[in-house]
């Protein structure tokens, strides 16, 4: 049965490969039949989990750790896994109306997407099964191989701009996370995972290797300030591309982060570096969902919002520290913010398709210029706002449960000002939503370019779908794979006071979004044009490399000394 | 101080120069020089590792070695991929900087 | 024996460190590509020495690689100086 | 039988390093780009011949010998071409300003 | 001091300056000609750490193939330097990096010097499979039998490399030929030395793989070589690289990861797991291995380095 | 068939001075000579030229003569005060037709005591760079084209 963990990872190399060998016209094909294996191969490995005591294991060749590399699951691979497969067929049956050779030859852009899409669907069951440091680290690297070229398919000047700061970036902090990776060989003489949990204790070399490790992450991550790629690179790409990177590859190194923190080294960072952890976080939300008020166009909104839920998902790491033992838990907070990171996967992913959509039939994506959508395009405005919600949280959706977990922990850990920052991040989330439907419900400024093709039906369902699937994320009966509080499942996610928490962050949002968010020629406040300097400060190269250097040393600082 | 301990010093220098080329030079293909430097600066850290693990009669660990191998061909296919990504996005704007807001203010030149 | 090729290998060093320097300095990039040429057998004696001295085991296989792409980075350079008709019809190409 | 081998390596790598020295000398002291390339190909050429001349009796056996050989020879080769690759790049450049 | 730790301090000052000067040189070209320098000094650092694989690694591919990349590429973005001069930063900004990364590299070099020597080490482990699995040399025995799986992902790394630079080429010239044009006549010191080197080349590079099992060397550095010669010959103008449509060439370029995932499979029925190796039959399918991931290395490696497809297919 | 068989030795011998004689390794280099023969005759297929062996050994015994000389001249000019060179090109009608023959020669000349060849001139002669200009380079190098005819057949 461990054998699935191996095949999970085959399978789609194998596919990606004999596309690549075969090519011609029909490369989706080796893609389209592999995404059924895949799925199946990821909702067996799950199942399997739930039946076994302890996170499933495999030896690679044999070779036991520390020499040999070993494969694991447990709850968090398994259900990553699943909703990565899930996404994956979701937005592949997407890119079945944009990326199919329309001549009888093969075509560079099909060719490239499906094999990448392969490759980043391996490259992602990879970061979820290593167990193994240095494993990870040729994962992440087959993340960013993947990534970078599907920034720049169409070839245009600002998209190769993008995809090549995202590529220097991305290996900035690849090189931060290796340099970590070999302090610690130094130190235990392994890279296995729970070998180094067993033997890692706090010295200046493995503080330092945790350090330098953790801002590669974020890097690669873009948590604020890191984040100078991600506006241009995952607004510029295709809106296919554009849902797999910000869906699925910035949780890739956002794991393996989690996987450092909780897993490998749980005592190392003491309680100072995971206030730090969410404060970058906490920066991240109230910046990025400003900053999303501000943007003219509606793909670089949903691009800002993906830079404002990376905050979100960073904040469990306060949450999830505990004072009397020191160390970090795997408890309500981790369930969290996993729960978190799953459902902005799933309705980010139908975000930029509905946003694609959007374009695809007004032939611009300009805020201001919207009015009108919901009926030149209305299951796509549907999709866009129902993917919206799923942000905000209804009470039957996964954001719903996540937040209720991490505003518990922060309850039971005393730290209310977390609560806070979740509340306030709920708040600016409707505020950039309700600015889109209120410049949506306009009336139509001018016609609709003519020549823009119907939305194939395909595209209009795989995106609802993928939505759907975020808000009822909540429901999905979690106790077999996720260890929930008990009480969770006794509450009834339909109640009043279930309601009203999803409600009254719209009610203030209406207000915030009228004061704030960037509406026709009226002049700005300040504060807004303080904001936008500042972004554009943070996109600038020197700037946000000198910030990796000093995150990386403010952690290490807080190791050392917050102890 | 041994030949370990003195490579692993100069890595730790290499790296320094390497991060400092990174974050200042604002031509991408001294970026990617830089980074380079950088890459064979955290190389020559698990040179000194495995060195230090000298054992067992062989005159180093071999594993940190062959991490090392694995890892120069990456930072080669890395470096591959940009520099294509950098004549490509020449070879397309006729400008190789990378600030952001590059292809915006050049639209506006033209149309102006 | 030892003590004297690891000094010889210092001196060849040190004599290539010079010349380096000499030929970084210019005047043209055309002066400077000489620069691996030099390293390559300068370095290929400093190698070979050092390693009779430390006995490492395949430093000649090394030496063999270094000697194979002495000439690597000139051809490089020479190579990519003469325009390649392609490169302008790449530009023409939108 | 150890010793004259020792010796024999001695002056041949003696000779060798002195090659060495008369290319940098050579670097330093020639007038232009063209003359330092005589300079850096021929004296440094001989010196590394001499070293391997050298390290022969230091071997391990006659084919260990050989290898240093081929090392030598491809070196030769790659001199002789970057030579007159350079030499011909410094003519159609002109004479140095 | 001893003659050994003075030539050491030299050599590490030596790396140390061209490095610098790397980094500081005013011109990209100057900078590529710093680096091809400093990796070839580096191959000599990486003998006296007694790593003579990483030493040939870092010789082929990351002083000679890599320098290849940059110098051309430093040629034809010469005309973008200036423009970029005016972007340069100023002295506080330089300060302040300068002084992070100063910090950076204290804090390695004081985790450096506190690590225990001898340290933390895997060598007695890795050694003693080494018979049962034919080798001798423990390097190629974690690159292809213990850590076996992370070579069969780089190697797909490398595919990947080739997939998105193919993929920057233009829908025009999607199939067609990269690299430089070929010449009408093979004349001159380049094609002389394109047609005598290439032949010597594949031996030492067979030489160097056969040789990996026991001593240093292997496919990496051996396809590092034999990719090397093919780049001299594309660059000497003899012939011209193939379109990236042709069959045997996508071939070649998989063949490495495609039959370490066979062999990885096959172990499923044959050896009891994924990559392991069929008990005395290790050092056979090991060097099959090898064969196939020299030839897609030799193929991957000139395909990255003479970029997308530039001319209409035929 | 000849030039294969004898192509096919000289790659073996090469590989025997390279990895020296193991039986175990035989086919091994065998496989390896195959290859670099076949990578050969591609690259550079047999021609009109012809080499004859025995003279080719008295060349290559001139030749390591030259070389030890050109470096010995090295060394004196740079190592004597006063320096006394005249740098310059002259031009230089070589006899030779086949562009491979040409190519060797030029090879072997750039090892040659003062002379570089630096790529040929519009009139098809070479170009040679000579540190004295004063010394009869060209019949110096008119003898050495002697010495390589006899061992190349060049028609």
């Amino acid at each position: 049965m461990t054998s699935l963990l191996v095949w999970s990872l085959a399978v789609p190399i194998g596919g990606a490969l004999l596309a690549f060998v075969v090519g011609g016209r029909r490369v989706h094909w080796f893609a389209l039949a592999t995404l059924p294996i895949g799925l199946a191969i990821a909702i067996a490995i799950a199942a399997a989990l739930s039946r076994s005591s302890g996170p499933l294991l495999y030896l690679i060749g044999g070779w036991s750790p520390p020499l040999g590399v070993a494969l694991r699951a447990d709850w968090l691979s398994a259900i990553m896994m699943v909703i990565t497969a899930v996404v994956i067929c979701g937005i592949a049956a997407f890119a079945c109306g944009d990326f199919i050779s329309p001549r009888p030859a093969e075509a560079r852009r099909p060719f490239a997407f499906w094999i990448l899409l392969l490759a980043l669907w391996s490259a992602l069951n990879l970061v979820f099964l290593s167990g193994d440091l240095f494993t990870l680290y040729v994962a992440l690297e087959l993340l960013v191989f993947s990534a970078v070229p599907l920034v720049c398919l169409d070839g245009r000047a600002e998209t190769l701009r993008a995809a090549l700061r995202y590529l220097l970036f991305a290996l900035l902090g690849s090189v931060l996370y290796l340099v970590g990776t070999g302090l610690l060989y130094g130190a235990c003489g392994t890279l296995d995972i729970d070998l180094l949990a067993a033997c890692l204790r706090p010295e200046p070399v493995t503080l330092v290797a945790a350090s330098l490790m953790t801002a590669g992450l974020l890097a690669k991550t873009a948590l604020f300030p890191l984040y100078l790629w991600l506006p241009a690179a995952h607004a510029g790409a295709p809106p296919a591309a554009s849902a797999v990177l910000s869906a699925l590859v910035v949780k890739g190194s956002f794991f393996v982060a989690v996987r450092l923190w909780f897993f490998v080294m749980p005592a190392l960072p003491g309680e100072a570096a995971t206030q730090v952890m969410s404060a970058l976080a906490a920066a991240a939300i109230v910046f990025a969902s400003l900053l999303a008020l501000r943007q003219d166009r509606l793909k670089l909104l949903v691009a800002y919002s993906t830079l404002a839920q990376i905050g979100y998902i960073f904040l469990m790491f306060a949450l999830a520290f505990d004072e009397g033992s020191g160390r970090m838990v795997q408890g309500s907070a981790l369930v969290g913010g996993m729960m978190q990171a799953i459902s902005h996967a799933t309705a980010k992913a139908g975000m930029f398709m509905a946003a694609g959509m959007i374009y695809a039939s007004l032939g611009h994506d300009r805020i201001s210029e919207l009015g009108g959508i919901a009926r030149a395009a209305p299951l796509a405005a549907l999709t866009f706002l129902l993917a919206g919600l799923a942000l905000i949280g209804p009470p039957s959706s996964g954001v719903y449960l996540a937040k209720t977990l991490l505003l518990r922990a922060a309850d039971n850990t005393g730290q209310w000002w977390w609560a806070g920052v979740l509340q306030v991040g709920g708040v600016l989330t409707s505020a950039y939503l309700i600015l889109v439907v209120a410049h949506a419900l306009a009336p139509m400024r001018r016609a609709p370019t003519p020549g823009h093709a119907a939305i194939p039906r395909l595209q209009q369902a795989a995106a609802l779908a993928l939505v759907l699937c975020s808000l009822v994320l909540g429901l999905v009966p979690w106790q077999p794979w996720l260890p929930l509080p008990v009480a969770m499942s006794g509450h009834g996610p339909l109640g009043l006071a279930a309601l009203w928490s999803m409600l009254w962050p719209i009610l203030i949002g209406v207000p915030v979004a009228y004061l704030l968010g960037r509406r026709g020629n009226r002049r700005p406040w300040r504060v807004a044009l303080w904001l936008e300097d500042a972004d554009r400060l943070l996109r600038q190269w020197p700037t946000a490399g000198a910030s990796l250097v000093a995150v990386a040393v403010a952690l290490a600082a807080a190791m050392f000394f917050g102890r | 101080m041994n030949a370990a301990t003195l490579a692993g010093l100069s890595g730790a220098a290499l790296i320094g120069l390497g991060l400092y080329g990174v974050l200042t030079h604002p031509h991408p293909l001294r970026k990617l020089l830089s980074f380079n430097v950088l890459g064979s600066g955290v190389f020559l850290m698990f040179g000194i590792i495995a060195r230090k693990g000298a054992a067992a009669g062989l005159a180093a660990d071999p594993v940190p070695q062959a991490l090392v191998i694995t890892g120069i061909v990456i930072a080669f296919s890395a470096t591959a991929l940009a520099v294509a990504l950098l004549l490509r996005l020449f070879a397309v704007d006729r400008s190789a900087t990378l600030r952001p807001d590059a292809t915006i203010e050049r639209n506006d030149r033209s149309d102006a | 024996m030892t003590e004297f090729l690891l000094g010889a290998a210092g001196f060849i060093l040190l004599t290539v460190t010079v010349g380096l320097v000499r030929i970084l300095a210019g005047p043209g990039n055309i002066d400077r590509t000489a620069a691996a040429q030099l390293l390559g057998t300068g370095g290929i004696a400093a190698l070979l020495l050092v390693a009779g001295a430390t006995g490492a085991r395949g430093a000649e296989d090394v030496a063999l690689g270094l000697a194979l792409l002495a000439a690597f980075a000139s051809v490089a350079f020479v190579n990519s100086v003469e325009q390649r008709p392609s490169d302008n019809a790449e530009r023409a190409d939108p | 039988m150890k010793s004259v081998a020792d010796i024999f390596t001695i002056v041949a790598v003696c000779a060798g390093s002195f090659f060495f020295l008369a290319g940098t000398v050579g670097l330093l002291r020639f007038p232009d780009s063209l003359t330092r390339l005589h300079a850096l190909t021929k004296a440094d050429n001989l010196g590394l011949g001499l070293v391997v001349l050298g390290l022969l009796p230091q071997a391990n056996g006659f084919l260990g010998g050989l290898k240093l050989v081929a090392v030598w020879l491809l070196v030769q080769l790659a001199g002789a071409t970057v030579a007159q690759v350079i030499a011909e790049a410094l003519r159609r450049r002109g004479p140095p300003p | 001091m001893t003659i050994i730790e003075a030539l050491d301090i030299g050599l590490a000052f030596l790396v140390l300056g061209v490095a610098g000067w790397t980094i500081a040189a005013h011109e990209a070209f100057t900078a590529v000609i710093g680096y091809v320098v400093y990796g070839l000094l580096l191959a000599l650092v990486w003998v006296r750490l007694f790593a003579l694989d990483v030493a040939l690694t870092e010789a082929a591919i990351g002083s000679g193939v890599t320098g290849v990349l940059l110098i051309s590429a430093a040629v034809r973005l010469r005309a973008s330097e200036a423009e970029m001069m005016h972007e340069r930063l100023g002295i506080a900004p330089r300060l302040v990096a300068a002084a992070l990364c100063l910090v950076a590299a204290a804090a390695l070099a004081a985790v450096v010097l506190d690590m225990p020597d001898p340290g933390a080490t895997l060598a007695p482990q890795a050694r003693q499979p080494l018979a049962e699995l034919g080798l001798g040399n423990a390097i190629t025995a974690v690159l292809i039998a213990y850590r076996a799986f992370d070579t069969m992902l780089e190697k797909v790394v490398l595919v990947l490399a080739v997939i998105g630079v193919w993929s920057l080429s233009t829908d025009a010239n999607w199939g067609g030929l990269a690299g430089p044009t070929r010449l009408e006549r093979t004349e001159g010191p380049l094609a002389f030395l394109a047609q005598l080197l290439p032949p010597l080349g594949i031996i030492v590079a067979l030489h160097i793989v056969w040789v990996g099992a026991n001593e240093p060397g292997g496919a990496f550095q051996g396809g590092a070589l034999l990719s090397a010669m093919a780049l001299i010959v594309l660059m000497a103008r003899l012939r011209e690289a193939p379109a990236i449509g042709r069959r045997w060439l996508r071939v070649a370029l998989i063949s490495g990861p495609v039959v370490f995932l066979a062999i990885g499979l096959l172990g499923f029925a044959l050896a009891g797991g994924f990559l392991a190796y069929p008990l005395g039959f290790a050092k056979p399918v090991i060097v099959f291995i090898e064969v196939f991931m020299t030839l897609s290395v030799a193929a991957t490696l000139p395909m990255l380095v003479i970029g997308p497809p530039d001319r209409r297919p035929s | 068939m000849k030039p294969l068989a004898s192509r096919l030795g000289l790659f073996l011998v090469f590989w025997l001075m390279i990895a020296g004689y193991a039986p175990g390794d035989l086919p091994v280099g065998l496989a390896a000579a195959a290859l670099a023969t076949w990578a050969s005759l591609r690259l550079l297929p047999a021609g009109n030229g012809r080499v004859r062996l025995l003279p080719l050994v008295g060349l290559a015994l001139h030749f390591f003569r030259q070389s030890v000389s050109a470096g010995a001249q090295v060394a004196w000019l740079a190592f004597r005060p006063s320096m006394p060179i005249h740098p310059g090109f002259i031009a230089y009608a070589t006899r030779l037709q086949w562009a491979g023959a040409r190519n060797a020669f030029c090879a072997l000349s750039s090892l040659l005591p003062g002379t570089l060849p630096a790529g040929s001139d519009d009139h098809g002669s070479l170009s040679i760079h000579c540190l004295d200009v004063d010394q009869p380079v060209a019949d110096d190098l008119a003898e050495e084209e002697g010495l390589f005819l006899q061992m190349v057949r060049d028609d």
